[in-house]
């Protein structure tokens, strides 16, 4: 039994940190803001995940586990959240996944969007308006005088 | 009871009524609580001050724990000599200030500022009783932000950028002792300085020579050198100092003009004498050898800028410069004579810079600014305000019968006795060009006439005169009974230098 | 394990240059305040590395465990932690005054302007 | 595997450090900065300072990092190049430091080593067999933190006391008889922004707040206390004031009662060597608050840490506080402006026909 849970726990936590390396490696290596955020959620989520329940395994039935269990529910909370803070405030700001459609995406931001966010989008009409080269994406900077959420 | 204690209770009482100062919120009851939480600090230092000098060291185990487990506090006629000055300028700026703060700070901001008056002197007295390497770090910093504080709260936006330089190099400075405090820890395993001072004698467990002989401790003094004179504005890591004193406050320049730079040089005692001094660090560094150099050179470079200033406080500010340039000749020396002769000269020179910040802020009260085009003939119109000034600017210069010829004189013996004629000569000089810039802001002051349609000006009021003046008669006093004061002087210097005899 | 020992201290060393050098050569007042916590924080890690015990653990008693790290240094960078958040804080409230006061946080800017006035 | 550890983690803190002196953004050195901290803080658990590690994770990267980032949203991100001289000076000067520093390593006795003064020095001892048992508290920074040098930390207090104050004194918003003209869209922090971000983080908020009640009350037995838990609290409430705006924050906690709490947490932990004084001990010295000096020593670490929680997460909001409505002025200034300036280019073409 406990030679079974050793077995599955290792697998578990070797699979988690396969998973932690390729999305390393996404993040690095993809060519687009979305994309390198796909690969990072998936550390953040499933790779941590397994991990922790790896080592929930190794701790057994004990204080030890429900602590990881905690950090688990914790990080699965706030990882998603972040990343879609992340990917709403890079639209915001005119940066839009490849090959969708500029228009749809605005049409659903512009609604019930007050404030500067909304010069924002503007902004970032006016910037993706000329349709020249959809390839050529600006990379993803922080505009000079963007402003946080809450201002 | 209050006796027992007082060595703590002189720090303390101030640290806890600047929270009451923010509690009480008004400016008017904030400025009375810190009055007198300074002037029962002044009490309690003359009565510290005379009982070490009959019964020698005093000590206090701070949460009773025995040092060098738990921290020390350790008063040495050094530390109670820089604290008499400490507090009593402190007692003396504050009924000055009540006028003084409302004119040049915001209502809504005096709260605060008594608040953090109350901690830089606080964290002053805390430096002068210290026992404990680290808590002098911590000592160190509570000055050193409520000062970035006090500098920049004023209205002038030069404040602000003086202020910022200051919290930089303050920041550097304070790293560096952190650094060298680390690196003796690491060699000695305590912070306690007795402690510590004989770990570095004894024999390293390799059975290599005494301790102090390592490179590390070595490189601590170096850091712990160089940090502190960033804080006392030795030349050439003087930079921030003349904007901050110059754009500051008026209450603000004064009081640290007197204490800030007096306290970092207790610092550096206490790294040379008390931490390092059975190391001889004379002998391991070429302390010497930089020291007076750098402060012979800082003296004449400072004087000479003096000159060409056209606000009196930056002229002022530059001059504090090369006084602490004849404090650190007479350290640099490391003779018994030397040593008395600065600590003679850290009293007189608080005593003069005192003044003449305080006489400068009369006149920022009643004309608004400090620029000398702006100021001609204003002093005729203030007799008191300029008598004080004139007084502090021949006690600058050094004449007879002012507290400024004495320390000087003695300095200069000190400098003789050793046979550093160029020295010697090199302080004359400097102090020719110190009647130069003295004698320009009294000459605009007072023989330039007032331009005409000028309106006129009244004497700045009596709260703010009178502790001017008793700051200028105390010019007086301790040049004519200058007998106390150099004996104290003299008894804390060989306490320093004993400690370091075997 | 001897030449490690040494590594470590090398690698703090290089740690507190990088950051003094950000500091020095920066005129930038955000970059100087940046580096200035690089040094700090590099300086904590040194002091830290002071109080390790080889073989020693968590200097919370435990049962089963004899030999613990020395306490001291941790209090003493607690302390000092504090005190540099304390002056970073100071330090970029004083900075958003000079944006405000000056327009501008170049230090040959702000210099340029203060000659002028 | 502790020296895999050890070594992969200096490479990080080597490669951030490197990539942070040659970055031209200060949006990513601040951002470096912030994992420089994170990294530190992780090695600060190698090295065994755990409660060193949580205060690092809460400071560094938490509070500074946002602190700079906040300045950074108001001064802007642009960094004009360095002038070359400078910098081969600033080198030569950081060499001359790192020189200094390598001379002092080479009598240094080795990482680790158990001969070193700093473990062979009795209170080495002292503190990590003695205090156990004269204190009863397995923790041993907390007693050391809180009772052999207590006035360092009453210290340490003290600054942060002065912090808070200053940042008051310099950016704190003065209460104005004729406020700013408050842009329609700032009023409420846009009611329907981030929906998703606030119906999460209201669950976060309450645990946050708890945890921070559990680290202060429980510093006695594992890493924390009050500095710990004071910064901690201010957190949960810093992501309160991020997502649901400053203003209403300040409804919910005055600035006012925050400056008084300030004052407040100082004042019990001076207050504590006072009262200690006047029971006949030295000044801090708690063995004398109760009979058994056991229960003394654990009534008065129990309440200057309170003390410590109190004022360091009451500074902590006020700074947080006094930045975001800076920078909310700012922003709103910057809008009305660009939004005159929009009114104008309009109007113009018709008063110009």
């Amino acid at each position: 039994m406990s030679l079974l849970l050793d077995v599955l726990s290792w697998v578990l936590l070797l699979s988690g940190g396969l998973l932690s390396i390729v999305s390393a490696f996404g993040v690095l290596r993809l060519p687009e803001l979305f994309q390198r955020m796909h690969s990072a959620t998936i550390l953040d989520t499933l790779g941590a995940g397994l991990v922790l329940s790896g080592l929930i395994l190794q701790a057994g039935f004990t204080v030890i586990s429900f602590k990881l269990f905690l950090v688990f529910l914790l990080l699965a909370l706030t990882t998603t959240t972040a990343a879609h803070a992340l990917a709403k405030s890079a639209l915001a700001d005119g940066i839009y996944p490849k090959g969708i459609d500029p228009e749809v995406v605005r049409a659903g931001l512009s609604e019930g969007l007050p404030g500067r966010q909304r010069i924002a989008t503007d902004r970032a009409r006016e910037r993706v308006a000329p349709p020249a080269s959809p390839q050529e994406d600006p990379p993803p900077q922080p505009s000079e005088e963007g402003g946080p959420p809450w201002a | 009871m209050i006796a027992e204690h007082a060595i703590i209770l002189v720090v303390v009482l101030p640290l806890l009524v600047a929270p009451l100062c923010v509690l009480l919120g008004r400016g008017t009851l904030a400025w009375g609580a810190a009055t007198l939480a300074v002037w029962s600090s002044f009490g309690l230092a003359l009565h510290l001050l005379g009982r070490v000098l009959e019964e020698g060291v005093l000590r206090y185990q701070l949460g009773g724990w025995a040092p060098p487990v738990g921290i020390e506090y350790r008063l040495d006629l050094a530390g109670a000599l820089v604290m008499t000055i400490v507090t009593a300028i402190g007692a003396v700026v504050l009924p000055y200030s009540f006028a003084s703060v409302r004119r040049e700070i915001d209502e809504h901001r005096h709260a605060w500022f008594y608040a953090c008056l109350l901690l830089c002197f606080a964290g002053l007295l805390g430096i002068t009783v210290t026992g404990d390497a680290f808590n002098l770090f911590v000592s160190l910093e509570i000055s050193s932000l409520a000062t970035y504080v006090l500098v920049s709260i004023g209205r002038d936006r030069r404040a602000l950028t003086a202020a910022f330089r200051y919290l930089l190099l303050g920041t550097v400075g304070a790293t560096f002792y952190l650094i060298g405090v680390g690196f003796l820890y690491q060699m000695t395993g305590t912070l306690n300085m007795e402690d510590m001072a004989r770990i570095l004698t004894e024999a390293r467990p390799d059975g290599l020579g005494p301790v102090h002989s390592t490179k590390t401790v070595r490189a601590a003094l170096a850091f712990l050198t160089v940090g502190t004179f960033l804080k006392i504005a030795l030349f050439p890591l003087h930079v921030w100092l003349p904007n901050v004193y110059a754009y500051a406050p008026s209450v603000v320049s004064a009081f640290l003009s007197a204490t800030a730079t007096k306290v970092a040089i207790l610092v550096l005692l206490r790294v040379f004498y008390t931490v390092d001094g059975k190391a001889t660090p004379f002998d391991a560094l070429p302390i010497a050898d930089t020291m007076v150099p750098l402060a012979i050179v800082g003296a004449l470079v400072a004087s000479f800028v003096a000159i060409y200033q056209r606000d009196v406080k930056r002229l002022l500010a530059y001059s504090s410069i090369a006084q602490v340039g004849y404090m650190a000749i007479g350290i640099g020396l490391a003779t018994q004579a030397g040593l008395a002769a600065s600590l003679l000269h850290m009293i007189n020179h608080a005593i003069m810079k005192g003044t003449l910040f305080l006489a400068v802020g009369c006149i920022v009260y009643r004309v608004g600014q400090t620029r000398l085009e702006g100021l001609r003939g204003v002093g005729r119109e203030m007799p008191l305000t300029s008598t004080a000034l004139v007084l502090g600017g021949l006690s600058l210069i050094g004449v007879p019968l002012t507290a400024g010829f004495v320390s000087k004189w003695a300095l200069l013996q000190a400098v003789l006795a050793d046979s550093h004629w160029i020295v010697a000569a090199l302080i004359l000089l400097s102090s020719l060009l110190s009647i130069l810039y003295v004698g320009q802001v009294i000459h605009v002051l007072l023989l330039r006439k007032r331009p005409p349609g000028a309106a006129p000006i009244q004497e700045a009021p009596l709260w703010m005169v009178l502790p001017t003046l008793v700051l200028a008669i105390g010019n007086l006093w301790f040049g004519i009974a200058s007998d106390q004061a150099a004996e104290v002087s003299r008894q804390a210097a060989e306490f320093l230098i004993r400690e370091v005899a075997p | 394990m001897e030449f490690l020992g040494y590594i470590n201290y090398w690698v703090f060393i290089v740690l507190m240059m990088s950051g003094f050098y950000l500091f020095l050569s920066a005129r930038n007042l955000v970059k100087k305040i940046i580096g200035l916590n690089l040094f700090q924080t590099s300086v904590f890690i040194y002091y830290i590395s002071t109080g390790k015990l080889r073989d020693g653990s968590v200097p919370i008693q435990t049962e089963g465990i004899e030999s613990y790290s020395n306490p001291l240094p941790h209090v003493l960078i607690l302390t000092a932690i504090v005190v540099g958040v304390a002056s970073t804080a100071l330090g970029l409230s004083l900075i958003l005054r000079i944006k405000d006061d000056y327009g501008s946080i170049e230090e040959d800017e702000i210099d340029a302007q203060d000659v002028l006035s | 595997m502790g020296v895999a550890i050890d070594i992969i983690l200096l490479l990080f803190l080597l490669s951030i450090a490197f990539a942070a002196c040659v970055t031209r953004n200060l949006f990513s050195a601040a951002m470096l900065f912030g994992i420089f901290s994170l990294i530190s803080a992780t090695l600060f658990v190698v090295l065994d300072a755990v409660d060193v590690a949580m205060t690092e994770a809460a400071v560094g990267t938490g509070v500074s990092t946002i602190l700079i980032l906040i300045t950074l949203a108001s001064t802007g991100y642009r960094v004009s190049p360095r002038p070359a001289g400078r910098q081969v000076l600033a080198l030569a000067v950081s060499v001359v430091l790192g020189a200094t520093m390598v001379y002092g390593t080479l009598d240094m006795p080795s990482l680790g080593s158990p001969d070193a003064p700093v473990h062979t020095h009795p209170i080495a001892q002292y503190y990590t067999e003695v205090s156990p048992v004269e204190m009863g508290i397995p923790n041993m920074v907390t007693p050391l933190l809180a009772s052999y040098r207590g006035y360092d930390t009453l210290g340490e207090t003290a600054v942060v006391f002065t912090a808070g104050i200053g940042v008051l004194a310099l950016i704190g918003r003065r209460r104005r008889k004729d406020p700013l003209p408050i842009v329609e869209e700032f009023r409420e922090g846009g009611a329907n922004r981030h929906r998703v971000l606030r119906v999460i983080s209201k669950q976060l908020i309450p645990p946050i707040l708890l945890y921070a009640c559990y680290v202060q009350a429980h510093g006695d037995f594992g890493p924390g206390g009050g500095f710990q838990a004071g910064v901690i609290f201010a957190s949960g409430l810093m992501l309160f004031m991020l997502l649901f705006g400053v203003e209403h924050a300040r409804r919910i906690i005055r600035p006012v009662v925050l400056e008084k709490l300030i004052a407040l947490g100082l004042l019990i932990y001076g207050g504590v060597g006072l009262v200690n004084i006047l029971q006949g001990g030295a000044f801090l010295d708690y063995r004398t608050l109760a009979h058994d000096p056991q229960h003394g020593l654990h009534y008065g670490i129990l309440t200057i840490e309170l003390g410590v929680g109190i004022t360091v997460a009451a500074v902590i909001t006020t700074i947080i506080y006094s930045f975001a409505s800076h920078l909310r002025d700012h922003v709103m200034q910057r809008t009305l402006r660009l939004r005159q300036g929009a009114d104008a280019a309009q109007t113009s073409p018709e008063s110009g026909a």
